[in-house]
């Protein structure tokens, strides 16, 4: 291994624009690092933000959320409603303490496979100096084998069950 | 001559002088209507910082018959004659071409415009092959001096050449100079007949 | 001995005075090389600019009496001067191609015009008659080390269907001779501008101007020396540079060449015959620093 | 779903140059409900789908995962595949484990392992698929088209040449639309009556045509290859049986003096009447505006003398239904009219040009009408103020277009040609004349278009200013146009006898209300939008409904036929299955779940969504909730990320198969 730490680095991205461009980076034969897992939606519009917390739970140190470029939309303003769906998500991550830059949004079109890649790269190298994201996983530890109750109030509750 | 370079135009049909257009054509070989404004003779021209009126300007005034603010204009005395503007030009209006059609109508008219220096030098050059058949700058650059008041123009370079050998101080006659003089008669004697332009 | 190609020459009138030295040279090459030149005699002046500038019939008909002069002299018509060589062209074009102009030209020098003879630019016979093989195996004195900015100027290549000596806006011919001879040519941007020849004599202002933007983009190219084709470039290049400098003040100390003179110098011919004396900008420290002489 | 197959590709060697893929295949048969796993050469190549649908029946697989290509590459072949196996086709899967793998990383022990994570998700999710049959919508194989101009005619003549029944609406009492107004068309200069003319019979004549004129489109119900349209036929006072278009009618009306709108109102008509002689139908209409029996019953004339005993008084407006299957926009155009300024509009008028105030100072179409052989003048060019002939026509380019300031901030397309066109007529009929042009710059893309605009000027000596105009005023008969040739850099002043004006085009009045009955969308200036500028020009975003012409923006005539051929074709593509059938690839309401917000309703782009009510056996209204009509959605799935309550699913990306895959993270 190159380096001490490899992130797991997800991309949620829509079909008509981000996975026919990164088909494309494959085709030009471009070389990136193997830590993103692509996952394929037909729009970003129906990439719902839980799929995201999910990701974060399930050991993703990044998160990639790529569509077509505003109004290139294959099905005219979805992209649009999922621009505006995590503007205010992000409000949200910031709350639960996850840092924002763990998290980028970007448009790569079905002829941009070198931006693809910059974006992919870039990303990778961003979260790799970052470090682990362990909030989340942390506490998935914890849930499943401590079964310690630290908050006195949910542990009055708990006993009460 | 008042400066009409800024004044408005009134376009009619009177105003726009179409014989003066198809003279220019005439004259130069070159279609000017053809011409569409694109600005590339101007863009390349080596002289356009010492024109009035840039070389597309010249064009687009001869499109409207605008012939006195033409020949007004010292532009047509300015061209070099580098043929720049005709290399590129995308609608091969020959812009070249047209300014020796230019600067020959004002030369017959006597024209209007007065770019002194570059007709006297043109005249002297011309008065020269007609006396001796060719060129001798040692001659034609005295002579521009005396005639255009700029006595000491040049003054230091004179001298230098002439160490040089490059200024030949006297000259031998050609002897096909008869024969000279003939085209200059002939071509006059045509232009009294109407033959030539 | 035996030439090896035969031409008729015409010279034009800056080479009997002021671009002696390129009439020099080219005989000097020429003769080096054995190519025969034979001057047309009694030939005049081919009206340059100041003729088709104000009088193109006069212009035409000038040309055109050299041009059946120049028929009863044997081989393709030489010629050094870039301006007469662009006129000659331009009448022939001209005439070729549209009867009226002929016929007045007819009438004005009272003879048929002959259209026949080339008429080829020195370059032209050096490049593609003799060749730039041959050209290359005549060098003994091989130029190398020598940054040169070849200058083209107007009238050798524009307009593109006239001379067409090369390629209008990219030409290369002179670079393929230089190179021929072991010298090193330097890209530079100022290879086609206009040097405002017409108004040397008139408007001195313009000339300042036009090449001093020559010479400082030689300069900027690294360039040790320019080369020229034109007697008329070379005069404002060459005798102008001083005036120049004091104008802009910048410091060239450029030489400017003939084509013909470092080509005879390469093929052996002894400098003291190629008028680098005539110089105005003393092109010997150069030579020397290079060990060309 | 437990019994899964996994079938690895080498790619040649494309794959197996980076990926070790029998390490893959073995990882493969360790993962939970992996019943067989291989790897093979070619998998899309013959003996590998045979080894495929072998290992299917061999394995009693349930599922399938091909880690190969990208699925844009060959999910197509792995599917069919997969059916000739019996499997149902959407429980097949592609791992693209080459171009997001093997092809862009070069370490083997990496790209390995990420193989075999692209594996995992799949195999996950395959698991967590479900069968999906095709949707099929039964399609009425009739067309409706609204709009009789050439972009209607044009798609009309070509869906009836197929075969198919074709219902056409226009509003006015003929078709033919504008191009009937024009005299002769760029760039050709063929005459528009002689071409149009003949089109318009064919319409009338042609066995599978149904025309409605002077006839409106009430509303719209259903959707793709079902619609219903109630169409409001106007009453025309004339039975359309009984006409036989004799014009008695017209010769004896006493009503004379009405400006006839066809001729810009150049020329007169009667009160009954037809907009031009070569009207199709050939039947009058009677303006009951400016009828006198109509205002104040004092009339009849026209009654009295017709003999087929046609005219009729007492007719109604009428109704009628019609049932579709698909639906061409095709309503062309108006002219900006910069006399008027609009309440309430962004759109500003020019007072400067004195249209409207000085009579010499018209529109385009105007003019067209006065160089139109069939026109108000027999086509002689005159002054609309003394009857005289001008000698000094000046025309104006951009008149309303390409002016943010002024509301349009489009360019009109058609004006720089047509313009170009107007100095040709105007030079061929008054040869002593001279034409200018004002403009600001010339667009002409188009075949032969530049070359027509430049014969304007080289040959036919148009002057052309580059250059807007100031302002234009009346001085004594002329009328002076201020302008400047920014060539020259000095201000122009020209006495013309006759100004012209290329205004803007606009979409027709009402295009918005129409949009709204169709259900598609429109853009800020009323022109339709199609689904997507590149791909999808002529198609609306609501299946089943095609746009032509104009009414989707400016355009040409060789433009709107082309685009009106083309939308007939999109017709007849869709005509050509009797059922219509869709990837299932579609949004589903679990009805149980939904609170009826109908938030899904308000994103959905193609109005997919509607409102559905729930009722009791008694008919008693419970609730109302959504309903995702399987004809129309398009499967983009913002309606499923949406819902707040997660009772929308759009299947084959539903919630569980994508957290099944993040599972395996």
């Amino acid at each position: 291994m190159k380096h001490d730490f490899e992130p797991k680095i997800v991309a949620f991205v829509c079909t008509w624009c981000t996975y026919a461009g990164a088909d494309l980076a494959g085709t030009s034969r471009m070389l990136y690092p193997s830590n993103v897992r692509v996952v394929k939606f037909p729009c970003t519009g129906r990439i719902d933000p839980v799929f995201i917390l999910k990701a974060f739970q399930k050991g993703a140190d990044g998160i990639l959320v790529s569509g077509c470029h505003p109004g290139d939309c294959h099905y005219m303003a979805g992209n649009f409603h999922a621009r505006r769906r995590f503007a205010v998500f992000r409000k949200l991550l910031e709350f639960i303490g996850v840092d924002l830059n763990r998290l980028e949004f970007s448009w790569v079109s079905a002829a941009e496979g070198g931006k693809w890649v910059e974006i992919v790269t870039e990303l990778t190298e961003k979260i790799r100096s970052m470090g682990p994201l362990t909030q989340f996983t942390d506490l998935n530890d914890e849930e499943q084998w401590s079964g310690a109750l630290s908050n006195p109030e949910l542990k009055a509750v708990y006993d009460q069950v | 001559m008042k400066n009409i370079k800024n004044t408005k135009m009134e376009l009619s049909q009177e105003t726009m002088n179409v014989g003066f257009i198809k003279k220019v054509e005439a004259l130069s070989g070159s279609s000017v209507r053809r011409c569409f404004q694109c600005g590339k003779c101007s863009a390349g021209c080596p002289m356009r910082s010492f024109m009035d009126h840039p070389p597309n300007r010249i064009v687009r005034l001869i499109q409207l018959g605008q012939w006195e603010r033409v020949l007004a204009g010292r532009s047509i005395w300015y061209c070099a004659s580098c043929e720049t503007c005709s290399t590129r030009c995308p609608n091969k209006v020959d812009l070249a071409a047209i300014m020796d059609a230019l600067r020959k109508l004002s030369w017959d008219a006597d024209g209007p415009s007065k770019e002194s220096y570059v007709q006297l030098a043109n005249k002297l050059f011309i008065n020269n092959i007609k006396q001796y058949g060719r060129q001798y700058e040692m001659r034609l650059a005295a002579v521009f001096n005396v005639k255009s008041g700029q006595f000491l123009k040049d003054l230091m370079l004179g001298p230098k050449l002439l160490s040089k050998g490059k200024l030949k101080m006297f000259h031998s006659k050609n002897k096909n100079l008869a024969e000279i003089e003939k085209i200059f008669s002939r071509i006059e004697e045509m232009r009294k007949k109407g033959d030539a332009p | 001995m035996k030439n090896v190609l035969n031409y008729s020459y015409y010279p034009g009138c800056s080479l009997h005075a002021s671009g002696k030295e390129y009439d020099e040279s080219a005989r000097g090459l020429f003769k080096a090389l054995k190519i025969g030149l034979q001057e047309v005699p009694d030939w005049f002046c081919c009206g340059a600019t100041p003729a088709h500038n104000v009088d193109e019939l006069l212009s035409l008909a000038l040309c055109a009496k050299n041009l059946e002069l120049a028929d009863a002299v044997e081989g393709d018509l030489a010629v050094a001067c870039a301006a007469c060589f662009s006129r000659l062209k331009t009448t022939q074009h001209k005439l070729g191609e549209n009867e009226s102009k002929r016929k007045q030209v007819e009438q004005a020098i009272d003879a048929k015009v002959s259209l026949e003879k080339p008429v080829k630019h020195l370059l032209e016979i050096l490049a593609r008659d003799f060749g730039l093989e041959r050209l290359h195996k005549a060098v003994s004195k091989p130029l190398n080390g020598l940054k040169i900015a070849p200058y083209y100027g107007c009238l050798l290549t524009r307009p593109p269907d006239v001379p067409q000596l090369d390629c209008t806006e990219a030409p290369t011919i002179m670079e393929q001779v230089l190179e021929a001879t072991g010298a090193e040519t330097v890209p530079w941007s100022h290879r086609l501008e206009c040097c405002g020849a017409n108004f040397t004599l008139s408007r001195p202002g313009v000339v300042l101007k036009l090449t001093g933007d020559i010479l400082a983009s030689a300069k900027r190219a690294g360039a040790d020396c320019l080369v020229v084709a034109c007697p008329l470039c070379h005069g404002n290049l060459d005798i102008r540079q001083k005036e120049i400098e004091e104008a802009t003040g910048e410091e060239y100390h450029m030489p400017v060449f003939y084509i013909t003179q470092l080509l005879a110098l390469a093929c052996g011919v002894s400098p003291n015959k190629l008028g680098f004396g005539s110089m105005i900008v003393n092109p010997m420290p150069l030579l020397k620093e290079k060990n060309l002489i | 779903m437990s019994r899964i197959g996994v079938f690895i590709c080498h790619c040649g060697e494309n794959i197996s140059r980076t990926v070790d893929v029998e390490q893959v295949a073995q990882a493969a048969r360790q993962m939970v409900g992996v019943t067989y796993a291989c790897d093979y050469k070619y998998m899309c190549s013959d003996p590998g789908q045979t080894l495929l649908k072998k290992a299917v029946a061999e394995h009693r697989l349930e599922g399938i995962v091909v880690a190969a290509c990208s699925p844009r590459m060959h999910e197509k072949t792995f599917r069919n595949a997969a059916q000739a196996a019996g499997l149902n086709p959407f429980l097949c899967e592609m791992a693209n484990i080459r171009e997001h793998c093997s092809w862009v990383h070069d370490d083997r022990v990496e790209a390995t392992a990420k193989a075999t994570d692209i594996v995992h998700m799949l195999v996950e999710r395959v698991r967590k698929n479900k069968k999906l049959i095709p949707i099929t919508v039964p399609v009425t194989k009739r067309a409706l088209i609204i709009g009789g101009g050439i972009a209607g005619i044009q798609a009309a003549l070509d869906i009836a040449d197929c075969g198919h029944q074709v219902v056409l609406v226009e509003r006015e009492p003929s078709i033919g639309g504008h191009m009937a107004m024009l005299s002769e068309t760029f760039p050709t200069l063929d005459c528009s009556q002689c071409i149009m003319t003949p089109r318009m019979v064919d319409v009338v004549n042609h066995p599978k045509i149904t025309l409605h004129t002077y006839s409106e489109i009430e509303s719209v119900d259903g959707y793709i290859g079902n619609f219903s349209i109630t169409i409001k036929k106007k009453a025309r006072s004339v039975d359309m049986a009984k006409c036989t278009g004799c014009g008695v009618c017209m010769e004896k009306c006493p009503q004379k003096k009405i400006p006839n709108e066809f001729d810009k109102n150049l020329g007169f008509r009667p009160a009954i009447y037809v907009p031009f002689p070569q009207a199709v139908p050939n039947t009058p209409v009677i303006d009951r505006e400016h009828c006198t029996k109509f205002i104040n019953g004092k009339c009849g004339v026209c009654q009295k003398v017709c003999g087929p005993g046609a005219v009729d008084y007492e007719q109604q407006d009428e109704l009628i239904v019609e049932q579709v299957g698909a639906i061409v926009v095709a309503t062309g155009f108006k002219l900006y009219d910069i006399t008027e300024k609009p309440k309430g509009s962004a759109i500003k008028g020019y007072g400067e040009f004195g249209h409207g105030k000085i009579p010499d100072v018209i529109d385009g179409l105007t003019f067209e009408r006065l160089a139109s052989a069939s026109g108000p003048t027999g086509g002689k060019i005159i002054r609309p103020s003394d009857g005289k002939e001008p000698k000094q026509v000046v025309f104006v380019q951009c008149v309303g277009s390409r002016a943010r300031e002024k509301g349009i901030s489009y360019c009109s397309k058609v004006c720089c040609m047509y313009t170009a066109k107007h100095t040709m007529l105007y030079k061929h009929k008054v040869h002593d004349g001279q034409a200018y042009v004002f403009f600001m710059d010339a667009r002409t893309p188009g075949k032969s278009y530049d070359e027509f605009w430049r014969r304007a000027i080289e040959e036919e000596e148009a002057v052309y200013i580059r250059g807007m105009v100031s302002r234009v005023y009346q001085k004594g008969d002329k009328v002076v146009v201020m302008g400047s040739d920014i060539a020259v850099g000095v201000q122009v002043e020209i006495e013309a006898d006759l100004v012209v004006l290329a205004t803007a085009i606009q979409p027709r009045d009402g295009a918005d209300t129409l949009a709204q009955k169709l259900g598609i969308s429109y853009d800020k200036y009323n022109f339709y939008s199609e689904a997507h500028a590149k791909l999808r020009p002529v198609e609306c975003a609501t299946a089943g409904i095609y746009l032509a012409g104009a009414c989707q923006g400016p355009k040409d005539i060789p433009d709107t036929v082309s685009q009106a051929s083309a939308a007939a074709a999109k017709v007849m593509t869709l005509f050509s299955k009797d059922q219509l059938e869709r990837e299932p690839i579609v949004a589903r309401v679990n009805e149980k779940f939904c609170v009826g917000c109908l938030a899904c309703k308000k994103v959905c782009a193609y109005g997919a969504v509607e409102e559905k009510e729930i009722r009791d056996r008694q008919g008693n209204l419970i609730r109302v909730v959504a309903y995702v009509n399987p004809g129309v959605c398009s499967g983009c799935g913002t309606c499923q990320a949406t819902c707040p309550s997660k009772s929308v699913e759009l299947d084959g990306y539903t919630d569980e198969q994508v957290m099944a895959m993040l599972e395996t993270l």
